[in-house]
Formats: C-alpha cells, sequence, structure tokens
C-alpha cells in the first residue's frame, strides 16, 4: 500500500484507475465514459498539485530529486534495474502540464470523437501514465520504457481517429520514433551494464565515462530525442502526425509529447555527458537556428492551418534547443519556459483551429476569411493565443523566447552572438506566418466558406476548455517568477559540473 | 538344501536360451514358444526369490504371469493364425513389409 | 543617479502605476459588459480612463516638482534569473513624465473626439457592432505607450514598445474587411500586417540591443546601463556604436525612419482618430523618446550621432518630397509626419535632446490637430456624399481624396480654421508653436552638423510648400465633387477638442521660449543637456540666448516663400475636377516619382516580400514537401529501408540463414536417414535383437555402475 | 553331495537340455515336445522350492493347455517345418554374442549378489504345506483381489480377441 500512495507513484498510475473503470462501462454511454475519463484527468490533476504544493513533501528551493520511490525491480545478473521516480524542478512543471493538458484535451473531445469513445479514452488515459512515467522516471531502463510505451497509445489515436491519411501517419510517426529510441537503448545499455547502474542519478554522480565515449553516447541519446522535439532537419513525420491526428491529439503531441524529447536532453544528455554536449554545443544550435528560420518560413507557405501550426512547432521547438544548449541559466530557464509556453500556447492553437474544424471541414486558410466578425470571441481568443505564439510582450511566449535568445546571445558554449541574432531574425519570421494565418481567417472580407456556412461562436464548454490556458498565457507572461522560482535551484545545480567543463573548453 | 543362487542360475540359463530362441528361430510359433520359456525362466526366479524372503508375493506373481501368458498365447496363436491365413507362412522372415 | 524609493513617501509617485492601470481597467469594463453600456457610455469609460491617466500624470508634475530628482516605484517582479533581473517598475523623472503628459492629454481629447467621430464612421461603414472595439483598442494603446514611457528598464520600454505595435496593428486594421473606400478587401488588413511586421523588424534591432546591453552591462535598466556606459565605452567602444545602431533600427522601425517608414503611410487605413493619436501624436515618437532616454549612450558615441542624425535628415527631405506629390489628404499629413520625425530624430541624433523633445511635443498638438481636422474634413464629405439627392452611393468615391474638395472654407468654417492653425505652425511661421522647436532644431543643427542643417532646412521649406498646396486644394477654389459641396460641419463633441488642440499649437512655443528655456530647465533633471564645441560659425555669434537671429529669419522667409509658391500654382488658379496638377505639368518624371513614393514599396516588395515569399514557397514546397517529405523519405528512407530487406531476404536469408538453419541439416538429416534406413529392415527378428543390444547395454551400464 | 544338489543338478540338465532342445529342434512339434518336458522340469523346481501350488498350475496351465493349444496350432496350420533359407546372415552369430553377454551379466550380477541371495533363509514352516495354499489364497482374495479380478477381463479380453482375430470374414468385410 505504502508503494501505491507515494505521491508520484499515485500521479503516474492513477489514470490507469480510470482506464480500469472504463473497462466496465457500456460503450453505449458515451457521457458516462467522457465524464469518468474527465474525472480521472481532473483527479490526477488535483492529485498532482497536492503532490507539489500542499503534500509537505516537495520544497523547490532544493535543486535535489525529491519525493522519491525507489524499489528493487530487476536485479539479476548484475542488471540493476530499479523503479526508481522522483521529481525535481526540471520536470515539475511537465509533470503539471501533462496533467493539466489531458483534461482540456478530454473535454475537447466532447463533441468531437462519437466513434469508439470507450476506446478513445482508455488509449488517451493510458497515454497520460505514459508520458507521466517518462516525466518521473529516474532510472533510464524505466524511462525507456515508459518511452516506448507512449508510442503505443499515440499510434492508435492517430491511427483509428485520425484524418484521411491516418494510417500513413501513425505508421511514419511509430518509425521515425522507434528508429530514434534503437540508438538510445543501445547507449542505455551501455551505460547500464559498464557503470553498473540505470539510475540517473546514480550514473550523474558516478561520471567518467571517457570523452570519446561520452561522444557517442551523446549521439545516440540524441538520436531519440532529436527526433523526438522534432529538431531540423528530423522532422518530416511532424506535419503528417500533427495534421491526421485528431484535435486531442495534435494537442497533446504537440502540448506534451515533443516536450518528451526536449526533456530527454535536459534530463540525459546535459548531466550525463557534460564534455560532450559543451562540445556539441555550436552543432545543435547550429541546427536550431535552422530549425527556427526554416519552421518559421515553411510555416509561411502552408495552406492548411493545422500544418501551419505544425511546422510553427518546429520553429518554437528550435527555439528550445538554443536555450538550453546555451548552457546558461537564462538559456535553460527559458528553454524549460518555452517548453510549457509552447504547450499552451500551440495547444491552445490546435484546439482552436478543431474547434472551426468540427464545424466546417476544412483546414484550408484561404476558404475563411472576415471570421471575427461573424465569431467575435473566437476571433479575440485566437488572436490572443497567436500574439502569444509569436512571442508578444506581456504574453507567456515573449518570456520564454526572450530570456532564451538572451542566453544564446551571452552563451560561453556557443562564443558567439550569430546563433542569438540569427534566430532573433526568427521573430520577425513568427509575426508573419501568424499574422498572415491570422489575417487570411479572421480578417479581410468573408471568404468562401465563411461566406457559405452559417459558422457559431464559440459555446460555453469550448471557452471552458480554453480559459485555462488564457489564465497561464496571461500569467507567465505577465508574473512568470514562480514557474522561474519553481526551477531555478534545479537549473543551478544542472549547471554545476559545466562551469568547468567550460572554463577547460574556452 | 540347495542353494537359492543355483536355480537363479538355472533361470539366467533358461532366459538365455529363451531369448536366443527368439533371435535365431524363424518359426513363428517356435519364437513364440522361446518367449514362454523366457516368461519361465522369469518364473522360476520368482519362486526363488519367494522361498528367499519367505513370502507368498512371489508365488503369487507366477500366477499372474500365468494368466497373461494364457491370455497372450491366445491371442497370439490367434494372430498367427490370422497371419498364416493371408501369408501362407509362419516365416517371421516374410513378415518385413514394414521395411523402411 | 539612484533613486531610493523612500523618496516616494508623502508624494504621488506611488500612484504611477494608475497610469497604467486607469486605461486596463477601462478597457477591461468595456469589454464585459461595454455592449450594455452604449456609444456613449463606452465613449465616456473609455475617456474617462484615459483621463484618470492624464490626472495622475499631472499629479506626477506636482510630486516632482518638490522632488525634481523623481523616483522608481516597482511594482513587481517580472523576470528573475541568475544575475538577470527585470522588473515591473515605473520611473518618474522630467523625461517620462513629459511623455506621459503629451500621451495621456492629446490621448484624452482624441478619445473624446472620437465619440463623435466613430459615432459616424461605423454607420457609413455599417457596422454599428464595432462602435466598442475601437475604444478598447485604444484603452489598450494607452496602457501600452504608458508602460513605453514610464518603464525603468529597457525591456519593460520593450513591452510598451511591442503593445503599441499590437494597438496600432489592432487599429490600423480596424476595418480589417475592407479598403480604404469601404470596398470588401484585405488592404486594410495588409496594412495593418504590413505595420506590424516592420515593427518587429525593429524590434529585432531592440531585442539586440537590449541582449547586449544585458551581457556588456550586466543589466537593462536605465539607471544601472548609464553608471556603465562610460567604462565600457573606454575598452570596448564597438560595444557603444553597435548597441546604438541596433537600437536605431528600433527606432527606424517605429518612428518611420529611412528604411523602415513604408508602413506609415499605409496605416491610415485606420479611423483618423487612431492617425492622430498613434501615428502622429505618440507611437511614432517613441523613438525620439527612446534615443533621449539613451541620451548617455549617443552622446558618447560621435559615429552613432552622425549616422543618426543623417537618417533623421535624410528622411525628413525624403518624405517631404513625397508629401508635395500626394493627392490624399492623410497620406500627406503621413508623409509630413514622417519627415517631421525625421526632423526629431536628427535633433535627438545630434544630441539637441531638448529641441528634439520640444518639437515632439509641439508636433503632437498640431499634427493631432491637422490629423484630427482632417477627419472633420473627410467625415464632412461623408456626409455631404451622404446627402446627396440622386443618393447613388455604391459609386467608388473617396472622401479623402483633395481632388475631390475645394472650397470647403465655406461649407466647414471651424475646421478651415483650425486647419489653417495647424498648418501654419507646422510650417513654423512665427509665434506658431512649430515656429519655435523647429527653430531650435535648425539652429542645434546648424552648430553641430551642417549637411543636416542644409537638409533639413530644404525639408522645411517642402513642408510649408506642401502644408500650403493642401490648404488651397481643400479649402480654397470650388468645389470639385458635388460632396465637397454638400459638406456639413462636425459637431461640437469633435470640434471641442481640436479647439484645445488648437490652442495649444498657438501657445505651445511658449514651453521653451528663449530666454526663458522652461522645457530645457525642466528636462535638465533627466537629460544632460551636452554643450556642443563644433565648428561654430561667426555669424552664429550672434545668437542671442538661444535664438539666432539668422536661423529664425532664413527658415520664416524660406516658409513664406514656400507657401506664396504654393499659392502661385494652387491658390492663383484653382484647380477644375480632373485638371493634372500643375507641379506635374512641370517637373515631369520627377514629379512622377514623388506621386508614387519614389518606388519604394514596389522595391521592397520586390526585393524582400516576393523574395521572402518564394524563399517561402519553395523551401515549404520543393525542399520540404517534395525533397524531404517526399522524395527523401520515399527513395532513399522508405526505398532504402525496402531494399534493406530485400537484401535481407534474398541474399542474407536465402543466401545464408536458410542454408545453415535448413539445408546443410536437411542434407544431413537426409544422409543420415538414408544411411539409417538400412537399419529399418523390417524383420521382426532383428528388431528384436536391436531390443536385446539394448537390453545387454543398459543391464551392462547399470552393472558397471552399481555400488 | 548331498541328494537335493544331485536332484536338482538333474533336473537342472534336463531343463537346459529340453531348452536347448526346443531351440535347435527343425521339427516344431518337437520343439513343443521338449518345451512340455522344460516346463515339467520348471515345475520340479517349483516343488523344491516349497511352491506345490504353482508347480501344480505350471503343468495343468502350461505343460497341460497351453502347450496343448501350441500343438493343436502346429497341426492346424501344418506348418511345422520351415526351408532353410537365412536372409539375415549376421543375425546369428550377433544373437550368439548377445546371448552370451547377457548370460555373463546375469551371472556376474548373481555373483555380486551372492552374498544376499546364496543361502536359503531359514525355511518356514508353512511353506510346503497345505497350510500355504491356504494362505495364499487368503492373500489372493484379499490383499490380491483387484488384480485377481483385472485377470478375469483380460482373459475375457484375450478370448474376445483371439475369436475376432480367427474369425473367418467374407471377401466383402475386405479383413485379412
Amino acid at each position: 500500500m505504502n508503494f501505491l500512495l507515494q505521491p508520484l507513484t499515485l500521479v503516474t498510475f492513477f489514470p490507469l484507475l480510470g482506464v480500469l473503470a472504463l473497462v466496465f462501462i457500456n460503450g453505449e454511454q458515451k457521457n458516462t465514459i467522457r465524464w469518468t475519463a474527465l474525472g480521472t484527468a481532473l483527479v490526477t490533476f488535483v492529485i498532482s498539485l497536492w503532490a507539489f504544493f500542499f503534500s509537505g513533501q516537495f520544497n523547490p528551493a532544493n535543486g535535489d530529486l525529491q519525493l522519491v520511490a525507489k524499489y528493487d525491480w530487476i536485479m539479476v545478473a548484475g542488471w540493476n534495474i530499479r523503479y526508481y521516480i522522483a521529481a525535481d524542478g526540471l520536470s515539475v512543471m511537465l509533470i503539471l502540464l501533462t496533467t493539466f493538458l489531458t483534461p482540456i484535451a478530454i473535454l475537447s473531445t466532447w463533441k468531437a470523437v462519437e466513434d469508439r469513445v470507450k476506446d478513445f479514452m482508455m488509449f488517451f488515459l493510458m497515454l497520460e501514465v505514459g508520458m507521466l512515467g517518462v516525466f518521473v522516471a529516474q532510472d533510464l531502463f524505466l524511462f525507456y520504457i515508459f518511452w516506448e510505451f507512449t508510442l503505443v497509445p499515440m499510434y492508435f489515436l492517430i491511427g483509428i481517429w485520425g484524418g484521411p491519411n491516418r494510417l500513413y501517419a501513425a505508421v511514419k510517426f511509430f518509425l521515425y520514433t522507434m528508429a530514434g529510441s534503437i540508438l538510445m537503448l543501445l547507449a542505455i545499455l551501455w551505460l547500464g551494464v559498464n557503470q553498473g547502474t540505470f539510475s540517473v542519478p546514480d550514473l550523474v554522480a558516478k561520471g567518467g565515462i571517457p570523452v570519446d565515449i561520452q561522444f557517442w553516447l551523446f549521439w545516440a541519446f540524441t538520436a531519440a530525442f532529436a527526433i523526438k522535439v522534432p529538431m531540423w532537419p528530423l522532422h518530416s513525420w511532424l506535419p503528417d502526425a500533427h495534421v491526421e491526428a485528431p484535435t486531442a491529439g495534435s494537442v497533446i503531441l504537440a502540448g506534451v509529447l515533443l516536450k518528451m524529447g526536449t526533456y530527454g536532453f535536459l534530463r540525459f544528455n546535459l548531466p550525463l555527458f557534460p564534455e560532450a554536449a559543451v562540445a556539441a554545443a555550436p552543432t545543435i544550435a547550429t541546427l536550431a537556428v535552422i530549425g527556427i528560420l526554416y519552421g518559421a518560413a515553411v510555416s509561411y507557405s502552408q495552406k492548411d492551418v493545422k500544418k501551419l501550426v505544425a511546422y510553427s512547432s518546429v520553429s518554437h521547438l528550435g527555439f528550445v534547443m538554443l536555450g538550453m544548449f546555451a548552457l546558461n541559466s537564462q538559456g535553460i530557464q527559458g528553454a524549460i519556459l518555452q517548453m510549457i509556453n509552447h504547450g499552451l500556447s500551440t495547444g491552445a492553437l490546435f484546439l482552436l483551429v478543431g474547434m472551426i474544424y468540427e464545424q466546417t471541414h476544412t483546414r484550408e486558410i484561404k476558404v475563411y476569411g472576415g471570421l471575427w466578425k461573424i465569431t467575435p470571441v473566437f476571433g479575440t481568443l485566437m488572436l490572443i493565443v497567436a500574439l502569444s505564439s509569436m512571442g508578444l510582450p506581456g504574453l507567456n511566449g515573449f518570456v520564454g523566447e526572450f530570456t532564451i535568445l538572451l542566453g544564446a546571445f551571452g552563451s560561453v558554449a556557443y562564443g558567439s552572438y550569430w546563433y542569438a541574432m540569427l534566430s532573433a531574425i526568427g521573430v520577425i519570421l513568427a509575426a508573419i506566418y501568424i499574422l498572415y494565418m491570422f489575417q487570411k481567417m479572421f480578417l479581410g472580407p468573408a471568404g468562401e466558406i465563411t461566406h457559405h456556412h452559417e459558422i457559431k461562436d464559440l459555446n460555453l464548454r469550448e471557452i471552458i476548455t480554453l480559459l485555462p490556458l488564457l489564465v497561464f498565457i496571461f500569467w507567465i507572461g505577465l508574473y512568470p517568477a514562480p514557474f522561474f522560482n519553481l526551477m531555478a535551484p534545479a537549473v543551478e545545480k544542472l549547471l554545476i559540473p559545466f562551469q568547468a567543463v567550460l572554463m577547460a573548453a574556452h | 538344501m540347495v542353494p537359492v543362487s543355483y536355480y537363479l542360475v538355472v533361470s539366467v540359463i533358461l532366459f538365455t536360451l529363451g531369448a536366443l530362441g527368439v533371435l535365431i528361430r524363424r518359426n513363428a510359433l517356435v519364437v513364440f514358444m522361446s518367449i514362454e520359456l523366457m516368461l519361465n525362466a522369469a518364473n522360476l526366479a520368482f519362486v526363488a526369490f519367494s522361498r528367499t524372503f519367505n513370502s507368498y508375493d512371489g508365488q503369487l506373481f507366477v500366477f499372474f504371469v500365468m494368466t497373461v501368458a494364457a491370455a497372450e498365447v491366445a491371442v497370439g496363436l490367434a494372430l498367427i493364425v490370422a497371419i498364416f491365413r493371408s501369408k501362407h507362412s509362419i516365416d517371421v522372415d516374410q513378415l518385413s513389409s514394414l521395411k523402411g | 543617479m539612484f533613486f531610493s524609493e523612500t523618496s516616494t513617501s508623502g508624494l504621488f509617485f506611488n500612484l504611477v502605476p494608475w497610469i497604467v492601470f486607469a486605461p486596463v481597467v477601462g478597457l477591461l469594463i468595456n469589454l464585459i459588459i461595454g455592449s450594455k453600456l452604449g456609444e456613449k457610455g463606452v465613449g465616456a469609460i473609455a475617456s474617462l480612463a484615459s483621463g484618470s491617466a492624464f490626472v495622475v500624470a499631472i499629479l506626477q508634475i506636482i510630486s516632482l516638482n518638490a522632488h525634481p530628482e523623481g523616483a522608481v516605484v516597482k511594482v513587481a517582479e517580472w523576470i528573475h534569473i541568475g544575475n538577470l533581473a527585470i522588473d515591473w517598475t515605473f520611473r518618474i523623472d522630467t523625461l517620462s513624465v513629459t511623455m506621459m503628459m503629451v500621451v495621456s492629454g492629446v490621448g484624452t481629447l482624441i478619445h473624446i473626439y472620437a465619440i463623435g467621430y466613430m459615432h459616424e464612421d461605423v454607420r457609413f461603414k455599417h457596422d454599428e457592432g464595432r462602435y466598442r472595439r475601437f475604444f478598447i483598442f485604444l484603452n489598450l494603446f494607452i496602457a501600452a505607450m504608458m508602460i513605453l514611457v514610464s518603464g525603468n528598464s529597457y525591456m519593460m520600454l520593450f513591452v510598451g514598445w511591442e503593445g503599441v505595435g499590437l494597438a496600432s496593428f489592432l487599429l490600423i486594421g480596424f476595418w480589417y474587411d475592407m479598403d480604404t473606400l469601404g470596398r470588401p478587401s484585405f488592404a486594410n488588413s495588409n496594412a495593418a500586417k504590413k505595420a506590424f511586421i516592420t515593427n518587429r523588424v525593429g524590434d529585432f534591432g531592440f531585442l539586440l540591443a537590449a541582449m547586449m546591453m544585458f551581457w556588456k552591462f550586466g543589466s537593462t535598466d536605465f539607471d544601472l546601463v548609464f553608471a556603465k556606459v562610460v567604462e565600457v565605452a573606454a575598452h570596448e567602444p564597438w560595444v557603444i556604436l553597435w548597441i546604438t545602431i541596433f537600437l536605431l533600427v528600433g527606432v527606424a522601425g517605429k518612428s518611420a525612419q529611412i528604411p523602415l517608414y513604408v508602413w506609415l503611410p499605409d496605416a491610415m487605413a485606420g479611423p483618423t482618430p487612431v492617425s492622430a493619436l498613434i501615428h502622429a501624436a505618440t507611437m511614432v515618437t517613441a523613438g525620439v523618446y527612446l534615443v533621449t532616454r539613451s541620451a548617455p549612450i549617443y552622446t558618447l558615441s560621435h559615429d552613432a550621432q552622425y549616422i543618426v542624425a543623417t537618417v533623421g535628415a535624410v528622411t525628413a527631405l525624403f518624405a517631404a518630397t513625397i508629401a508635395a506629390g500626394q493627392y490624399d489628404i492623410k497620406k500627406v499629413l503621413a508623409y509630413s509626419t514622417i519627415s517631421q520625425l525625421g526632423f526629431m530624430v536628427a535633433a535627438v541624433g545630434m544630441g539637441a535632446f531638448v529641441a528634439g523633445m520640444f518639437h515632439l511635443i509641439t508636433h503632437a498638438f498640431f499634427k493631432a490637430l491637422l490629423f484630427l481636422s482632417a477627419g472633420s474634413v473627410i467625415l464632412g464629405m461623408e456626409r455631404g456624399h451622404h446627402h446627396l439627392p440622386h443618393g447613388d452611393h455604391h459609386e467608388i468615391f473617396d472622401p479623402g481624396d483633395m481632388r475631390n474638395m475645394g472650397g470647403m472654407r465655406k461649407t466647414m468654417p471651424v475646421t478651415f480654421w483650425l486647419y489653417m492653425i495647424g498648418t501654419l505652425a507646422l510650417a513654423g511661421i512665427f509665434p506658431f508653436a512649430g515656429f519655435w522647436s523647429k527653430d531650435e532644431i535648425l539652429l542645434d543643427a546648424a552648430k553641430v552638423f551642417p549637411h543636416v542643417y542644409y537638409l533639413l532646412a530644404i525639408a522645411a521649406f517642402f513642408t510649408a510648400f506642401y502644408m500650403g498646396r493642401q490648404i488651397w486644394m481643400v479649402f480654397f477654389g470650388e468645389a470639385r465633387h458635388a460632396a465637397a459641396a454638400h459638406a456639413e460641419e462636425s459637431p461640437a463633441v469633435m470640434t471641442v477638442p481640436l479647439m484645445v488642440l488648437a490652442a495649444l499649437s498657438i501657445l505651445g512655443g511658449a514651453l521653451n521660449l528663449p530666454y526663458i528655456h522652461t522645457l530645457t530647465n525642466w528636462l535638465e533633471h533627466t537629460v544632460k543637456v551636452v554643450e556642443h564645441e563644433g565648428e561654430v560659425a561667426a555669424w552664429l555669434e550672434t545668437s542671442l540666448g538661444g535664438l539666432n537671429p539668422w536661423v529664425a529669419l532664413i527658415s520664416t522667409i524660406a516658409a513664406l516663400l514656400a507657401i506664396f509658391i504654393s499659392w502661385l500654382l494652387y491658390g492663383r488658379t484653382p484647380l477644375k475636377a480632373g485638371q493634372i496638377d500643375p507641379l506635374k505639368k512641370m517637373f515631369g518624371p520627377i514629379y512622377y516619382g514623388m506621386e508614387n513614393k519614389w518606388f519604394i514599396d514596389e522595391a521592397y516588395w520586390f526585393v524582400f516580400v516576393d523574395r521572402y515569399v518564394d524563399l517561402a514557397r519553395y523551401l515549404a514546397q520543393t525542399i520540404d514537401w517534395d525533397f524531404w517529405h517526399e522524395w527523401f523519405h520515399n527513395n532513399i528512407i522508405a526505398a532504402g529501408f525496402r531494399g534493406f530487406t530485400r537484401f535481407l531476404a534474398q541474399l542474407v536469408d536465402l543466401g545464408i540463414v536458410d542454408v545453415i538453419i535448413s539445408r546443410w541439416p536437411v542434407a544431413v538429416a537426409q544422409w543420415l536417414s538414408e544411411k539409417l534406413r538400412a537399419l529399418q529392415n523390417g524383420f521382426v527378428r532383428s528388431y528384436a535383437l536391436s531390443v536385446l543390444v539394448g537390453v545387454v547395454a543398459i543391464l551392462g551400464y547399470l552393472l558397471l555402475n552399481m555400488k | 553331495m548331498t541328494m537335493d544338489l544331485m536332484g536338482f543338478i538333474l533336473v537342472a540338465l534336463i531343463a537346459i537340455a529340453t531348452a536347448i532342445g526346443m531351440l535347435y529342434s527343425r521339427n516344431a512339434v518337437y520343439a513343443a515336445l521338449f518345451l512340455v518336458l522344460n516346463f515339467v522340469s520348471v515345475a520340479i523346481f517349483y516343488l523344491m522350492l516349497g511352491a506345490p501350488f504353482v508347480a501344480l498350475s505350471q503343468v495343468t496351465v502350461y505343460a497341460g493347455a497351453i502347450m496343448v493349444l501350441f500343438l493343436f496350432v502346429i497341426m492346424l496350420l501344418g506348418a511345422e517345418k520351415l526351408p532353410p533359407a537365412e536372409v539375415l546372415p549376421w543375425q546369428r552369430p550377433l544373437a550368439f554374442v548377445l546371448a552370451l553377454l547377457l548370460f555373463i551379466e546375469g551371472i556376474y550380477w548373481l555373483s555380486v549378489k551372492a552374498g544376499t541371495t546364496a543361502q536359503i533363509a531359514s525355511p518356514d514352516a508353512t511353506i510346503g504345506t497345505m497350510d500355504a495354499v491356504r494362505s495364499m489364497s487368503m492373500m489372493l482374495f484379499q490383499e490380491y483381489l483387484l488384480p485377481f479380478e483385472v485377470t478375469s477381463i483380460l482373459l475375457l479380453i484375450a478370448m474376445i480377441g483371439a475369436i475376432v482375430l480367427t474369425k473367418r470374414v467374407d471377401k466383402k468385410g475386405g479383413q485379412a
């Protein structure tokens, strides 16, 4: 019983209770199923809040891993695999983001998913378990299991409830991610076998991996994470998956699944291979800068609004990577915040796009036009979210982007202003594609669809779905201090080994 | 008294002869008889041990063996008759249709 | 010059956040319950919000008189990471309060004006529901602009900087579903987008400057930056130069200087109060404020000052030439604004910060006056058009085209006189406000950068010319369109604020009269007034207490001459309907260029926009989709994988694995069974023999192993 | 050498001789007769070992019933002799060798185990009397009741089997 009541274990596996409950509900009782799933997700969110803020067991001022649950699991033949979960400032917000976005995503499916609702909700809750597991696992083996586990429900979510080309997208998503994961698995096994433990904190404390081997391990991990992020040029699965996935799937995919990649860099690549990370920083930064500019330019040219948002993720995640490998506190804290921001903003964008798609069944930008006049609430919310996405000061996107650029500008690891200066052009390009999208859909005269189709403004449920996201968009934009405070000690701890390494490298 | 081991020696000799008979005779009836001989040798050993351990179990076993032998003979001979009807021979070497 | 927060006790300094909160409260009220308040209520709430900010600004002046060193008021932390500390901190000093006064003062007047203007505008455009939205946006603008002028750090300034950009975007695109003539179109929203994106280019420069400041000075707070600036300038002068240039990019974006001025003429798509407030009086002067605020940095680099002053001066002249060739009443004023901003930028660029600020203030008065009067003219034209007997309201009618006007001094006398005052002030005629401020700039330019002086003087000449042209075309002569003949005067809610502005345009010069220098003394607390020791021409020695009679005389004569020439061309023989502009007859190709804005828009379009669109399309379609997503995926990854699997299946599996795992064992088994088959001879006896072999062997084994 | 031993040796020689005789008589009838003799001599052994009931059963069942059956079949089939045609040349020598080995193994085992089996334990008073038959019967119908009853079923099945196998079926039945 102690095992189950451990806060993080409870948070991680609570959605499974919902899955269990759903098993016993008749598939025809769709509303019961929806309420059960939503209730489960909400309770999970409440438990996660309790675990971090009200249980008294988590102290944000402490940069160490907390809420530890550690049990021996597979301890044969020198394989010290443990059930080891814990959280620190690096993962708290991502865990909360997951538990926060899941109920919102479920709420967004109320009318959108009518087919096989029970299966959908079961997969969705299982997906939540997988994602939470990824963020809490401190044992590489356990992490890998959760990491791969998330693929399965997502595969079905895309493959069953997706758009017309869903099977192609689902298979592509699955295979690309798997391909990267294999290399990571090799690296994990090497570490586990040679270092005698799979536990990340132990591995970090032990250190002493020779630099040339670090190099190989670093890039093996990078292969898995870079595909997930996705870093340019490994992004070609993303538009398919995003476009074909159902709205809730896109929200979770953009909001949380992509963050698993960036989180992976933060949790594993940086602390485990500091020398390799410093050596690779300029390379990663170059890819990130290309991703920022390329993603923004490609977004601008999209005809499908969902694709536009999908490519904008390439650009935004480029910022995250740029900040992370700046290897200073501004860059990394900005990167973590930007992960959250992207989850909120792009999640909200996908929700909004999904809401209009439900009515018109088209995502082509040019058939809209003049929507703001017909649907003022929808237009206003879209404007706020779009501005957040393009980084308007006062909204969340800016705080993340600015701190990232600032970190990159003064990064010792990069040793050049050019990365930040070129990425700052991304700020201009972001304005171009976001405003283009907003203008062509919401401004101007009524378009083909707007003219012939009776489009209703958002209803109460949809507003309630979006409202929590908007609250955070403003909160982070105006007063991000609580968020920075939550991660600052952990980031400072993460950076300690780099000071020496950077000193030696430059 | 004659030592029991003597009987056992005789039993061994009879058994060996019986086995030899199975192997070298082609006449199915004689093969059959050799089998009976082997059974007898075993029976003899049973009785000898019964005597040694002063127990009736051995003798009772002989009794059962005889019953089984009687049943065996009944069926075996019936088989031989049946085979003879089709093959017109009781030479076991003629019955090699199971050749691999 | 560090301020301590204790000095704020007992004063009004702590009220300063309300200059932002008041308009925010106003916009929230209008957003949430505005639909129930009615037009009057919405307008009143918004004006009241803006007026409250004005009151707070006045209270700050009172406080500053007692404590001229000012104060900083910290409201909350914003971004704190490591040694990066950016707070929501308000700064009260003479400079920021001056800007607050201008923004909230002019802003409030324009709010009141807009109550009347928008009441009619939404009716002409047939969308009365949008009335409320206008005031929400206007309050949003006031809030953002207040953040801009009152922030204590470059980053808080930047929040306002982008915030006013957003408000500008929303207001330019206010009639987002039509063009300026009310036809369904993307034109207005394109203008809005253009403004925002061009501003973003400027913001890009600002961001780079801010980041460089943080890494070189350790902060973006004004005081902390200025405290270290001398030290850094001594070691790394290039840092100062780059920061100033990056800031200049920001200034060029926001204050519409070359090369980023192109958005401002298009911004006239917004309703006229917007043009007056944002695109003439306040937002576009943010760049001037920024340079003035950054005075300690700019004064350290002569190169930077030279560049800024030159950019300003060239813009001033360049825009003035274009203004002379425009037909749209607001476009003329737009280019005039760019030109006047050039004056201000040139002034602050060469270190004449007080002169720049002075001109900023007077310009805010008279240009707001001009725009609002122009708005009054346009609405008058609309009304006239509306009342036309034949009622053909579907013909394409441009109420802002000066070629449709003429003789309107009779139909709109109040507006005419107000417009006249604005024109004289802008042309720099004694004793209107523009005379004093422009003169001060010219005087300083003559002292510091002679080439700037020449450029500005010519620009001043053009200014007087195009304003004269406008007056003659609009108000004199005969009506060239029936609408002009039937135009009606605007209501008091619009004309009263204009009269206030007119009064300010007349008396604004009193702020900084020679010998008295109220503004100089006032700003001295914040901006160190630098005395220049440049090559001072002998004739300048006659300068008396900041008024050089020669400079004043030359500019006044030039202005009068320009007005005279304009009278010769447009006033003596008024234009007839459909007649070609006389200037065009005289300077054919040159005028063609002026008329078409020297084709700068087209050039930008060709060089940047089209190229970017092409590049984006190429990247998206050819590179990303066709090549990377399709070709590479299908032909390299998928086909490669298929090839690999085929290789595995055919060569490895059938060629190696299958041979080892199945064919060889089969062969062995076959050979073995071929041999062993002989044992299976079918003879019962031989089987029995085998059994016996087994028996013997097993028995032997048991015996041998028996204990 | 006691009378007992001499008698034993005599009977043993007869038993072995008749066994060899059975093995080597070309005529199956002779073989059967040799076997009858052998059975009788074994029956004598049983008597000597104090198992008169078994001895009697041996004579009646084996020497009497079973061997008569054999003779009947031999006569019935008229196949008492086979033509000398050896198809398995190795069979015979190999059989001898194996038989020898088996014999040696048996003897070896006896010699090793001689310590425990060389002597007959002190003769029980009951064995060899009519009491013994009683005791045996008691055991048979009490302790071994189930096997005894099973043998009856076995015999029944054997009987049915023999009838089925030897029953001449018409050609149409297809049974050989």
